[in-house]
Protein backbone atom coordinates (compact mmCIF):
# COMPACT_ATOMS: atom_id res chain seq x y z
CA UNK A 1 0.00 0.00 0.00
CA UNK A 2 0.87 3.53 -1.18
CA UNK A 3 1.41 5.58 2.12
CA UNK A 4 1.02 9.43 0.56
CA UNK A 5 -0.68 12.14 1.72
CA UNK A 6 -1.38 12.78 -1.94
CA UNK A 7 -4.84 13.82 -2.78
CA UNK A 8 -5.35 16.46 -0.73
CA UNK A 9 -9.22 16.50 0.41
CA UNK A 10 -8.96 20.80 -0.20
CA UNK A 11 -7.34 19.81 -3.99
CA UNK A 12 -10.18 18.16 -4.67
CA UNK A 13 -12.31 20.97 -5.48
CA UNK A 14 -9.60 23.01 -7.24
CA UNK A 15 -8.79 20.15 -8.96
CA UNK A 16 -11.48 19.82 -11.05
CA UNK A 17 -12.23 23.57 -11.49
CA UNK A 18 -15.58 23.48 -9.49
CA UNK A 19 -17.51 22.64 -6.60
CA UNK A 20 -20.15 21.46 -9.01
CA UNK A 21 -18.04 17.82 -8.55
CA UNK A 22 -17.86 17.16 -5.26
CA UNK A 23 -20.70 15.37 -2.96
CA UNK A 24 -19.62 14.65 1.03
CA UNK A 25 -21.38 12.59 3.11
CA UNK A 26 -21.00 12.20 7.05
CA UNK A 27 -22.45 9.51 9.03
CA UNK A 28 -22.15 8.45 12.23
CA UNK A 29 -19.96 5.28 13.03
CA UNK A 30 -23.08 2.85 13.23
CA UNK A 31 -23.24 -0.73 11.35
CA UNK A 32 -26.49 0.06 9.74
CA UNK A 33 -25.32 3.32 7.95
CA UNK A 34 -22.48 2.31 6.16
CA UNK A 35 -24.59 1.53 3.57
CA UNK A 36 -25.54 5.06 2.55
CA UNK A 37 -21.01 5.46 2.07
CA UNK A 38 -22.04 2.48 -0.16
CA UNK A 39 -24.98 3.57 -2.18
CA UNK A 40 -23.58 7.33 -2.23
CA UNK A 41 -20.32 5.20 -4.06
CA UNK A 42 -22.58 3.43 -6.53
CA UNK A 43 -24.54 6.42 -7.28
CA UNK A 44 -21.96 9.23 -7.74
CA UNK A 45 -19.90 6.46 -10.39
CA UNK A 46 -23.12 5.24 -12.22
CA UNK A 47 -22.96 9.20 -12.94
CA UNK A 48 -19.98 9.39 -13.92
CA UNK A 49 -20.05 6.65 -16.76
CA UNK A 50 -18.42 4.36 -14.75
CA UNK A 51 -19.57 0.64 -16.18
CA UNK A 52 -21.67 -2.08 -14.06
CA UNK A 53 -18.28 -3.78 -13.34
CA UNK A 54 -16.76 -0.62 -12.00
CA UNK A 55 -19.91 0.62 -10.18
CA UNK A 56 -19.65 -2.27 -8.02
CA UNK A 57 -15.98 -2.01 -7.16
CA UNK A 58 -16.10 1.42 -6.05
CA UNK A 59 -18.71 0.14 -4.16
CA UNK A 60 -17.07 -2.53 -2.14
CA UNK A 61 -13.87 -0.31 -2.47
CA UNK A 62 -15.99 2.71 -0.29
CA UNK A 63 -16.99 0.26 2.26
CA UNK A 64 -13.37 -0.87 2.36
CA UNK A 65 -12.53 2.42 3.37
CA UNK A 66 -14.95 2.88 6.18
CA UNK A 67 -14.05 -0.66 7.73
CA UNK A 68 -10.22 0.10 7.86
CA UNK A 69 -10.85 3.37 9.51
CA UNK A 70 -13.45 2.11 12.00
CA UNK A 71 -11.97 -0.46 15.05
CA UNK A 72 -14.55 -2.31 17.18
CA UNK A 73 -16.03 -0.26 19.52
CA UNK A 74 -15.06 3.27 17.94
CA UNK A 75 -17.37 6.03 18.71
CA UNK A 76 -17.22 9.17 16.40
CA UNK A 77 -18.14 10.02 13.15
CA UNK A 78 -17.02 9.53 9.15
CA UNK A 79 -16.74 12.22 6.65
CA UNK A 80 -16.86 11.08 2.90
CA UNK A 81 -15.55 13.17 0.14
CA UNK A 82 -16.15 12.03 -3.17
CA UNK A 83 -14.85 14.20 -6.05
CA UNK A 84 -15.73 13.53 -10.21
CA UNK A 85 -12.69 14.32 -12.39
CA UNK A 86 -12.80 13.68 -15.84
CA UNK A 87 -11.67 10.22 -16.22
CA UNK A 88 -11.68 9.42 -12.56
CA UNK A 89 -13.19 9.42 -8.61
CA UNK A 90 -11.67 10.06 -5.64
CA UNK A 91 -13.11 9.41 -2.59
CA UNK A 92 -11.26 10.19 0.71
CA UNK A 93 -12.76 8.97 3.98
CA UNK A 94 -11.88 10.53 7.50
CA UNK A 95 -12.57 9.11 10.96
CA UNK A 96 -13.55 12.32 14.00
CA UNK A 97 -13.41 10.12 16.95
CA UNK A 98 -15.43 11.30 19.59
CA UNK A 99 -13.77 12.94 22.40
CA UNK A 100 -12.64 10.31 24.66
CA UNK A 101 -11.70 8.03 21.41
CA UNK A 102 -8.92 6.39 20.79
CA UNK A 103 -8.02 8.39 17.61
CA UNK A 104 -5.56 5.75 16.46
CA UNK A 105 -7.63 3.96 13.56
CA UNK A 106 -7.31 0.22 12.68
CA UNK A 107 -4.15 0.28 10.06
CA UNK A 108 -5.79 -0.78 6.87
CA UNK A 109 -2.74 -3.50 6.40
CA UNK A 110 -3.76 -4.73 10.08
CA UNK A 111 -6.03 -7.93 9.12
CA UNK A 112 -4.59 -7.39 5.13
CA UNK A 113 -8.08 -8.57 3.77
CA UNK A 114 -9.05 -4.58 3.08
CA UNK A 115 -5.64 -3.58 1.69
CA UNK A 116 -5.70 -6.37 -0.49
CA UNK A 117 -8.92 -5.27 -1.87
CA UNK A 118 -8.35 -1.49 -2.55
CA UNK A 119 -5.06 -3.08 -4.43
CA UNK A 120 -7.15 -4.88 -6.85
CA UNK A 121 -9.86 -2.44 -7.61
CA UNK A 122 -8.50 1.07 -6.88
CA UNK A 123 -5.74 2.40 -8.86
CA UNK A 124 -4.05 4.08 -6.19
CA UNK A 125 -5.09 4.31 -2.13
CA UNK A 126 -3.27 5.94 0.50
CA UNK A 127 -3.68 6.98 4.43
CA UNK A 128 -2.22 9.93 6.04
CA UNK A 129 -3.43 11.68 9.47
CA UNK A 130 -2.82 13.92 12.33
CA UNK A 131 -4.46 15.76 14.66
CA UNK A 132 -6.12 12.72 16.12
CA UNK A 133 -7.72 11.96 12.78
CA UNK A 134 -7.08 10.01 10.12
CA UNK A 135 -7.89 10.22 6.70
CA UNK A 136 -7.83 7.39 3.93
CA UNK A 137 -8.19 8.00 0.31
CA UNK A 138 -8.97 6.17 -3.08
CA UNK A 139 -8.70 6.98 -6.66
CA UNK A 140 -10.23 4.90 -9.60
CA UNK A 141 -10.01 5.94 -13.12
CA UNK A 142 -12.96 5.05 -15.48
CA UNK A 143 -11.86 2.26 -18.09
CA UNK A 144 -13.98 3.44 -21.31
CA UNK A 145 -14.07 7.35 -21.71
CA UNK A 146 -17.07 9.27 -21.25
CA UNK A 147 -19.99 9.20 -23.84
CA UNK B 1 -31.70 -4.44 8.13
CA UNK B 2 -34.46 -6.77 8.25
CA UNK B 3 -34.65 -6.41 3.64
CA UNK B 4 -30.97 -6.01 3.40
CA UNK B 5 -30.06 -9.59 4.86
CA UNK B 6 -31.19 -12.84 5.44
CA UNK B 7 -30.04 -16.07 6.89
CA UNK B 8 -31.65 -19.61 7.57
CA UNK B 9 -31.23 -23.50 7.89
CA UNK B 10 -31.97 -26.15 7.34
CA UNK B 11 -30.27 -29.50 9.18
CA UNK B 12 -29.78 -33.43 8.66
CA UNK B 13 -28.21 -36.09 10.30
CA UNK B 14 -25.19 -35.03 7.94
CA UNK B 15 -25.16 -31.25 6.68
CA UNK B 16 -26.32 -28.20 7.92
CA UNK B 17 -27.03 -26.07 5.45
CA UNK B 18 -27.44 -22.20 5.99
CA UNK B 19 -28.53 -20.40 3.62
CA UNK B 20 -27.52 -16.55 3.37
CA UNK B 21 -29.34 -14.06 1.17
CA UNK B 22 -28.60 -10.02 0.83
CA UNK B 23 -25.49 -8.01 1.97
CA UNK B 24 -22.95 -8.99 3.94
CA UNK B 25 -21.08 -6.19 6.27
CA UNK B 26 -20.46 -4.51 9.31
CA UNK B 27 -24.32 -4.43 9.82
CA UNK B 28 -25.29 -8.19 9.47
CA UNK B 29 -21.13 -10.27 10.11
CA UNK B 30 -22.01 -10.29 13.88
CA UNK B 31 -25.31 -12.41 12.86
CA UNK B 32 -23.78 -14.20 10.60
CA UNK B 33 -21.06 -15.12 12.79
CA UNK B 34 -23.12 -16.55 15.28
CA UNK B 35 -25.64 -18.00 13.47
CA UNK B 36 -22.39 -19.74 11.56
CA UNK B 37 -20.77 -20.97 14.98
CA UNK B 38 -24.19 -22.48 16.11
CA UNK B 39 -24.26 -24.00 12.77
CA UNK B 40 -20.95 -25.63 13.20
CA UNK B 41 -21.74 -26.71 17.19
CA UNK B 42 -24.24 -29.01 16.00
CA UNK B 43 -21.83 -31.17 14.89
CA UNK B 44 -22.94 -32.00 11.89
CA UNK B 45 -19.99 -33.60 9.72
CA UNK B 46 -20.79 -31.05 6.58
CA UNK B 47 -21.29 -27.25 6.74
CA UNK B 48 -22.46 -25.88 3.64
CA UNK B 49 -23.18 -22.16 3.58
CA UNK B 50 -25.32 -21.09 -0.01
CA UNK B 51 -23.85 -17.87 -0.21
CA UNK B 52 -25.75 -17.77 -4.17
CA UNK B 53 -28.31 -15.10 -3.10
CA UNK B 54 -25.58 -12.68 -1.32
CA UNK B 55 -25.39 -9.43 -3.31
CA UNK B 56 -22.66 -7.95 -1.85
CA UNK B 57 -19.75 -9.23 1.26
CA UNK B 58 -16.81 -7.03 1.72
CA UNK B 59 -13.63 -8.10 4.05
CA UNK B 60 -15.74 -8.14 7.19
CA UNK B 61 -17.83 -10.87 5.72
CA UNK B 62 -14.66 -12.99 4.43
CA UNK B 63 -12.89 -12.62 8.19
CA UNK B 64 -16.34 -14.09 9.69
CA UNK B 65 -16.02 -16.90 6.82
CA UNK B 66 -12.14 -17.31 7.40
CA UNK B 67 -13.45 -17.54 11.20
CA UNK B 68 -15.96 -20.19 10.50
CA UNK B 69 -13.61 -22.38 8.72
CA UNK B 70 -11.02 -22.51 11.66
CA UNK B 71 -13.74 -23.65 13.93
CA UNK B 72 -14.97 -26.38 11.53
CA UNK B 73 -11.05 -27.40 11.57
CA UNK B 74 -11.10 -27.38 15.09
CA UNK B 75 -14.09 -30.03 15.12
CA UNK B 76 -12.88 -31.98 12.85
CA UNK B 77 -15.60 -31.67 10.50
CA UNK B 78 -15.26 -29.96 6.43
CA UNK B 79 -17.34 -26.48 5.40
CA UNK B 80 -17.92 -25.86 1.59
CA UNK B 81 -19.10 -22.50 0.37
CA UNK B 82 -21.40 -22.58 -2.69
CA UNK B 83 -20.58 -19.55 -5.04
CA UNK B 84 -21.40 -18.93 -8.45
CA UNK B 85 -21.57 -15.16 -8.34
CA UNK B 86 -18.06 -14.05 -10.60
CA UNK B 87 -17.74 -10.78 -8.34
CA UNK B 88 -17.79 -12.80 -4.98
CA UNK B 89 -15.38 -15.22 -6.92
CA UNK B 90 -13.19 -12.33 -7.97
CA UNK B 91 -13.13 -11.36 -4.17
CA UNK B 92 -11.93 -14.69 -2.96
CA UNK B 93 -9.30 -14.68 -5.73
CA UNK B 94 -7.97 -11.32 -4.83
CA UNK B 95 -8.19 -11.65 -1.32
CA UNK B 96 -6.11 -14.88 -1.95
CA UNK B 97 -8.49 -17.04 -0.19
CA UNK B 98 -9.34 -19.55 -3.03
CA UNK B 99 -6.98 -22.21 -1.76
CA UNK B 100 -8.80 -21.72 2.07
CA UNK B 101 -11.89 -22.59 1.16
CA UNK B 102 -13.83 -25.01 -0.36
CA UNK B 103 -16.34 -23.33 -3.20
CA UNK B 104 -18.75 -25.13 -5.13
CA UNK B 105 -21.38 -24.29 -7.78
CA UNK B 106 -24.40 -25.97 -5.76
CA UNK B 107 -25.59 -27.23 -3.05
CA UNK B 108 -26.45 -30.40 -4.33
CA UNK B 109 -22.78 -30.91 -5.14
CA UNK B 110 -21.91 -29.88 -1.79
CA UNK B 111 -24.31 -32.36 -0.04
CA UNK B 112 -23.34 -35.28 -2.45
CA UNK B 113 -25.86 -37.49 -3.75
CA UNK C 1 -47.47 26.17 4.82
CA UNK C 2 -46.31 27.30 8.43
CA UNK C 3 -43.47 29.85 7.79
CA UNK C 4 -41.17 29.09 11.04
CA UNK C 5 -37.47 29.23 11.88
CA UNK C 6 -38.08 25.80 13.96
CA UNK C 7 -36.41 23.58 14.51
CA UNK C 8 -32.96 24.82 14.01
CA UNK C 9 -30.64 23.05 12.38
CA UNK C 10 -27.82 23.12 15.20
CA UNK C 11 -30.73 22.39 17.20
CA UNK C 12 -30.66 18.59 15.66
CA UNK C 13 -27.68 17.24 17.23
CA UNK C 14 -28.52 18.55 20.35
CA UNK C 15 -32.34 17.53 20.62
CA UNK C 16 -31.36 13.99 20.17
CA UNK C 17 -28.69 14.07 22.39
CA UNK C 18 -26.01 12.79 20.29
CA UNK C 19 -24.37 13.21 16.87
CA UNK C 20 -25.41 9.04 16.15
CA UNK C 21 -28.40 10.47 15.25
CA UNK C 22 -27.38 13.14 12.45
CA UNK C 23 -26.50 12.15 8.91
CA UNK C 24 -25.31 14.74 6.34
CA UNK C 25 -25.53 15.08 2.85
CA UNK C 26 -23.78 17.59 0.65
CA UNK C 27 -24.73 18.35 -3.20
CA UNK C 28 -24.04 20.38 -5.93
CA UNK C 29 -27.27 21.83 -7.43
CA UNK C 30 -27.47 19.56 -10.67
CA UNK C 31 -30.11 17.55 -11.73
CA UNK C 32 -28.66 14.53 -11.69
CA UNK C 33 -27.49 14.47 -8.04
CA UNK C 34 -30.70 14.73 -6.76
CA UNK C 35 -31.20 10.85 -6.42
CA UNK C 36 -28.87 11.30 -3.67
CA UNK C 37 -30.84 13.21 -1.91
CA UNK C 38 -33.38 10.57 -2.44
CA UNK C 39 -31.80 7.32 -1.29
CA UNK C 40 -30.17 8.80 1.39
CA UNK C 41 -33.70 9.81 3.15
CA UNK C 42 -35.43 6.27 2.41
CA UNK C 43 -32.79 4.72 4.14
CA UNK C 44 -31.89 6.95 6.96
CA UNK C 45 -35.97 6.47 7.34
CA UNK C 46 -35.21 2.35 7.31
CA UNK C 47 -33.19 2.42 9.50
CA UNK C 48 -35.48 4.25 11.93
CA UNK C 49 -37.93 1.56 11.13
CA UNK C 50 -40.50 3.78 8.94
CA UNK C 51 -42.80 1.75 7.08
CA UNK C 52 -42.50 0.85 3.36
CA UNK C 53 -45.32 3.70 2.82
CA UNK C 54 -43.55 6.17 5.24
CA UNK C 55 -40.20 5.44 3.36
CA UNK C 56 -41.91 6.31 -0.11
CA UNK C 57 -43.57 9.32 1.82
CA UNK C 58 -39.91 10.70 3.27
CA UNK C 59 -38.50 10.05 -0.44
CA UNK C 60 -41.09 12.32 -2.08
CA UNK C 61 -40.84 14.98 0.37
CA UNK C 62 -36.77 15.37 0.51
CA UNK C 63 -37.13 15.66 -3.07
CA UNK C 64 -39.64 18.30 -2.61
CA UNK C 65 -37.02 19.88 -0.23
CA UNK C 66 -34.86 20.09 -2.78
CA UNK C 67 -37.12 21.11 -6.19
CA UNK C 68 -38.48 24.11 -3.87
CA UNK C 69 -35.28 25.32 -3.05
CA UNK C 70 -33.44 25.18 -6.42
CA UNK C 71 -34.84 27.56 -9.23
CA UNK C 72 -34.46 27.31 -12.87
CA UNK C 73 -30.52 28.03 -13.74
CA UNK C 74 -29.34 28.01 -10.24
CA UNK C 75 -25.78 27.41 -9.57
CA UNK C 76 -24.12 26.62 -5.49
CA UNK C 77 -25.10 23.55 -3.49
CA UNK C 78 -27.30 22.28 -1.35
CA UNK C 79 -26.81 21.43 2.49
CA UNK C 80 -29.37 18.11 3.97
CA UNK C 81 -29.16 17.36 7.22
CA UNK C 82 -31.49 13.84 8.39
CA UNK C 83 -31.99 13.91 12.27
CA UNK C 84 -33.47 10.87 14.04
CA UNK C 85 -35.36 11.03 17.11
CA UNK C 86 -36.79 8.58 19.24
CA UNK C 87 -39.78 9.05 16.26
CA UNK C 88 -39.52 11.01 14.16
CA UNK C 89 -36.92 12.36 11.48
CA UNK C 90 -36.67 15.85 10.51
CA UNK C 91 -34.39 16.98 7.24
CA UNK C 92 -33.28 20.47 6.84
CA UNK C 93 -32.27 21.38 2.93
CA UNK C 94 -30.14 24.37 3.07
CA UNK C 95 -29.42 26.15 -0.40
CA UNK C 96 -25.92 28.06 -0.83
CA UNK C 97 -25.90 29.85 -4.18
CA UNK C 98 -22.52 30.19 -5.71
CA UNK C 99 -20.80 33.38 -5.65
CA UNK C 100 -22.53 36.29 -8.20
CA UNK C 101 -26.00 33.79 -7.97
CA UNK C 102 -29.17 35.01 -6.30
CA UNK C 103 -29.57 33.53 -3.15
CA UNK C 104 -33.44 34.70 -3.29
CA UNK C 105 -34.87 30.66 -3.59
CA UNK C 106 -38.17 30.23 -5.25
CA UNK C 107 -40.87 30.58 -2.81
CA UNK C 108 -42.17 26.78 -2.32
CA UNK C 109 -45.53 28.01 -2.62
CA UNK C 110 -44.91 30.03 -6.41
CA UNK C 111 -46.58 26.97 -8.03
CA UNK C 112 -48.26 25.47 -5.03
CA UNK C 113 -47.48 21.38 -5.68
CA UNK C 114 -44.32 21.12 -3.67
CA UNK C 115 -46.10 22.84 -0.86
CA UNK C 116 -49.13 20.77 -1.35
CA UNK C 117 -47.05 17.69 -1.43
CA UNK C 118 -45.36 18.46 2.02
CA UNK C 119 -48.99 19.57 3.53
CA UNK C 120 -50.30 16.05 2.54
CA UNK C 121 -47.01 13.96 3.12
CA UNK C 122 -45.45 15.32 6.20
CA UNK C 123 -46.22 16.47 10.05
CA UNK C 124 -45.00 19.63 10.10
CA UNK C 125 -42.45 21.96 7.00
CA UNK C 126 -41.28 25.28 7.35
CA UNK C 127 -38.87 27.73 5.42
CA UNK C 128 -36.49 30.20 6.62
CA UNK C 129 -33.22 32.19 5.62
CA UNK C 130 -31.06 35.38 5.65
CA UNK C 131 -27.30 36.01 4.72
CA UNK C 132 -28.39 35.40 0.96
CA UNK C 133 -29.10 31.26 2.06
CA UNK C 134 -32.40 29.59 2.23
CA UNK C 135 -33.26 27.05 4.76
CA UNK C 136 -36.20 24.63 4.20
CA UNK C 137 -37.55 21.72 6.53
CA UNK C 138 -40.10 18.97 7.32
CA UNK C 139 -40.42 16.71 10.44
CA UNK C 140 -41.85 13.61 10.03
CA UNK C 141 -43.28 10.77 12.48
CA UNK C 142 -43.38 7.71 12.31
CA UNK C 143 -47.03 5.90 12.70
CA UNK C 144 -45.95 2.61 14.30
CA UNK C 145 -43.67 2.35 17.64
CA UNK C 146 -40.22 0.93 17.18
CA UNK C 147 -39.79 -2.39 17.63
CA UNK D 1 -29.64 8.41 -16.09
CA UNK D 2 -30.41 5.50 -18.74
CA UNK D 3 -30.87 2.93 -15.76
CA UNK D 4 -33.43 5.31 -13.94
CA UNK D 5 -35.48 6.85 -17.20
CA UNK D 6 -37.19 5.25 -19.95
CA UNK D 7 -39.39 6.72 -22.64
CA UNK D 8 -40.78 4.98 -25.57
CA UNK D 9 -43.28 6.03 -28.35
CA UNK D 10 -45.83 3.94 -30.69
CA UNK D 11 -47.64 5.97 -32.70
CA UNK D 12 -50.75 4.96 -35.10
CA UNK D 13 -53.19 7.15 -37.44
CA UNK D 14 -55.47 7.11 -34.20
CA UNK D 15 -53.02 7.76 -30.97
CA UNK D 16 -49.99 8.32 -29.94
CA UNK D 17 -48.86 5.93 -27.17
CA UNK D 18 -45.90 7.52 -25.20
CA UNK D 19 -44.75 5.02 -22.59
CA UNK D 20 -42.77 6.26 -19.46
CA UNK D 21 -40.73 4.12 -17.13
CA UNK D 22 -38.37 4.87 -14.27
CA UNK D 23 -38.20 7.97 -12.13
CA UNK D 24 -39.65 10.83 -13.25
CA UNK D 25 -38.07 13.95 -11.27
CA UNK D 26 -35.95 17.22 -12.63
CA UNK D 27 -33.04 15.32 -13.96
CA UNK D 28 -35.48 13.18 -16.46
CA UNK D 29 -38.53 15.38 -16.91
CA UNK D 30 -36.94 17.91 -19.81
CA UNK D 31 -36.57 14.65 -21.44
CA UNK D 32 -40.08 14.28 -20.72
CA UNK D 33 -41.45 17.79 -21.78
CA UNK D 34 -39.62 17.46 -24.42
CA UNK D 35 -40.70 13.91 -26.14
CA UNK D 36 -44.59 14.61 -25.02
CA UNK D 37 -44.54 17.71 -26.74
CA UNK D 38 -43.26 16.06 -30.19
CA UNK D 39 -45.66 13.36 -29.41
CA UNK D 40 -48.55 16.29 -29.12
CA UNK D 41 -47.19 17.49 -32.20
CA UNK D 42 -47.57 15.00 -34.22
CA UNK D 43 -51.53 15.99 -34.12
CA UNK D 44 -53.14 12.42 -33.81
CA UNK D 45 -56.77 12.76 -32.21
CA UNK D 46 -56.06 10.97 -29.39
CA UNK D 47 -52.12 11.27 -27.11
CA UNK D 48 -51.55 8.12 -24.43
CA UNK D 49 -49.19 8.50 -21.79
CA UNK D 50 -48.81 5.33 -20.26
CA UNK D 51 -46.92 5.72 -16.65
CA UNK D 52 -47.09 2.02 -15.66
CA UNK D 53 -43.90 1.99 -15.33
CA UNK D 54 -43.30 4.63 -13.78
CA UNK D 55 -41.92 4.41 -10.00
CA UNK D 56 -41.24 7.77 -8.73
CA UNK D 57 -42.71 11.41 -9.98
CA UNK D 58 -42.25 14.71 -7.98
CA UNK D 59 -44.36 18.29 -8.31
CA UNK D 60 -41.54 18.61 -11.43
CA UNK D 61 -42.70 15.29 -13.33
CA UNK D 62 -46.69 16.52 -12.54
CA UNK D 63 -45.45 20.30 -13.70
CA UNK D 64 -44.44 18.56 -17.04
CA UNK D 65 -47.88 16.90 -17.15
CA UNK D 66 -49.73 19.97 -16.35
CA UNK D 67 -48.00 21.31 -19.35
CA UNK D 68 -48.89 18.45 -22.01
CA UNK D 69 -52.19 18.70 -20.77
CA UNK D 70 -52.96 22.39 -21.76
CA UNK D 71 -50.78 22.14 -25.26
CA UNK D 72 -53.31 19.25 -25.88
CA UNK D 73 -56.50 21.07 -25.27
CA UNK D 74 -54.88 23.57 -27.38
CA UNK D 75 -54.34 20.97 -30.27
CA UNK D 76 -57.45 20.00 -30.01
CA UNK D 77 -56.98 16.53 -29.27
CA UNK D 78 -57.28 14.52 -26.15
CA UNK D 79 -55.15 12.75 -23.88
CA UNK D 80 -55.15 10.03 -20.94
CA UNK D 81 -52.83 8.89 -18.37
CA UNK D 82 -52.45 5.16 -17.12
CA UNK D 83 -51.80 4.46 -13.81
CA UNK D 84 -52.89 2.11 -11.47
CA UNK D 85 -50.04 2.41 -8.89
CA UNK D 86 -51.97 3.55 -5.60
CA UNK D 87 -48.57 6.03 -4.58
CA UNK D 88 -48.84 7.60 -8.08
CA UNK D 89 -52.76 7.94 -7.67
CA UNK D 90 -52.46 9.28 -4.18
CA UNK D 91 -50.05 12.16 -5.34
CA UNK D 92 -52.64 12.94 -8.13
CA UNK D 93 -55.18 13.19 -5.43
CA UNK D 94 -53.14 15.43 -2.78
CA UNK D 95 -52.29 17.98 -5.33
CA UNK D 96 -56.03 18.28 -6.54
CA UNK D 97 -54.84 17.06 -10.11
CA UNK D 98 -57.83 14.30 -10.52
CA UNK D 99 -60.00 16.44 -12.28
CA UNK D 100 -57.64 17.95 -14.48
CA UNK D 101 -56.53 14.38 -16.07
CA UNK D 102 -58.11 11.36 -17.45
CA UNK D 103 -56.69 8.88 -15.67
CA UNK D 104 -57.47 5.22 -17.36
CA UNK D 105 -56.13 2.00 -15.60
CA UNK D 106 -55.03 0.37 -19.12
CA UNK D 107 -53.64 1.39 -22.53
CA UNK D 108 -56.46 -0.58 -24.09
CA UNK D 109 -58.97 1.15 -21.92
CA UNK D 110 -57.10 4.34 -23.49
CA UNK D 111 -57.05 3.50 -26.77
CA UNK D 112 -60.53 1.86 -27.50
CA UNK D 113 -61.59 -0.92 -29.56
N1 LIG E 1 -19.41 3.41 9.38
C1 LIG E 1 -18.72 2.32 9.75
N2 LIG E 1 -17.69 1.93 9.02
C2 LIG E 1 -17.00 0.84 9.37
N3 LIG E 1 -17.24 0.09 10.44
C3 LIG E 1 -18.25 0.44 11.21
C4 LIG E 1 -19.05 1.55 10.90
N4 LIG E 1 -19.99 1.64 11.84
C5 LIG E 1 -19.79 0.63 12.69
N5 LIG E 1 -18.75 -0.11 12.33
C6 LIG E 1 -18.20 -1.27 13.05
O1 LIG E 1 -19.30 -2.04 13.54
C7 LIG E 1 -19.24 -2.12 14.96
C8 LIG E 1 -20.64 -2.09 15.53
O2 LIG E 1 -21.24 -0.87 15.18
P1 LIG E 1 -22.44 -0.24 16.02
O3 LIG E 1 -23.13 0.73 15.19
O4 LIG E 1 -21.89 0.19 17.33
O5 LIG E 1 -23.34 -1.51 16.23
P2 LIG E 1 -24.90 -1.47 16.15
O6 LIG E 1 -25.24 -1.73 14.71
O7 LIG E 1 -25.27 -2.62 17.04
O8 LIG E 1 -25.33 -0.14 16.63
C9 LIG E 1 -18.39 -0.93 15.38
O9 LIG E 1 -17.75 -1.14 16.59
C10 LIG E 1 -17.40 -0.86 14.24
O10 LIG E 1 -16.35 -1.78 14.41
N1 LIG F 1 -30.32 19.30 -6.49
C1 LIG F 1 -31.35 19.85 -7.16
N2 LIG F 1 -32.52 20.03 -6.56
C2 LIG F 1 -33.55 20.57 -7.21
N3 LIG F 1 -33.51 21.00 -8.47
C3 LIG F 1 -32.37 20.86 -9.14
C4 LIG F 1 -31.23 20.27 -8.52
N4 LIG F 1 -30.26 20.24 -9.41
C5 LIG F 1 -30.75 20.78 -10.54
N5 LIG F 1 -32.02 21.18 -10.39
C6 LIG F 1 -32.86 21.83 -11.40
O1 LIG F 1 -32.58 21.24 -12.65
C7 LIG F 1 -32.09 22.23 -13.55
C8 LIG F 1 -31.05 21.63 -14.45
O2 LIG F 1 -29.97 21.18 -13.65
P1 LIG F 1 -28.52 20.99 -14.25
O3 LIG F 1 -27.76 20.09 -13.37
O4 LIG F 1 -27.94 22.33 -14.52
O5 LIG F 1 -28.81 20.27 -15.59
P2 LIG F 1 -27.96 19.11 -16.19
O6 LIG F 1 -28.52 17.84 -15.63
O7 LIG F 1 -28.17 19.27 -17.66
O8 LIG F 1 -26.55 19.36 -15.73
C9 LIG F 1 -31.55 23.34 -12.65
O9 LIG F 1 -31.56 24.58 -13.28
C10 LIG F 1 -32.52 23.29 -11.51
O10 LIG F 1 -33.70 24.00 -11.80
Amino acid sequence: MTTSDRPDARDGASRSGASGDVVELSIPVRADLVVLARLTAATVASRSSFDVEEIEDLRLAVDELCVSLVGEGSEGRLALRFVRGDEDIEVSCTYHPDSGQDGAATDVTSDGLSARILDALVDEHGMDGGDGRQRIWLRKRRARSQT
Amino acid sequence: MDELFEISEDVSDRACVVTVAGEVDVASAPTLRSRLEAAIDRGTPLVVVDLLSVTFIDSTGLGVLIGASKRVDNSGGTMHLVVTEPRILKLFEITGLMDLFSIVPSVEQAVGP
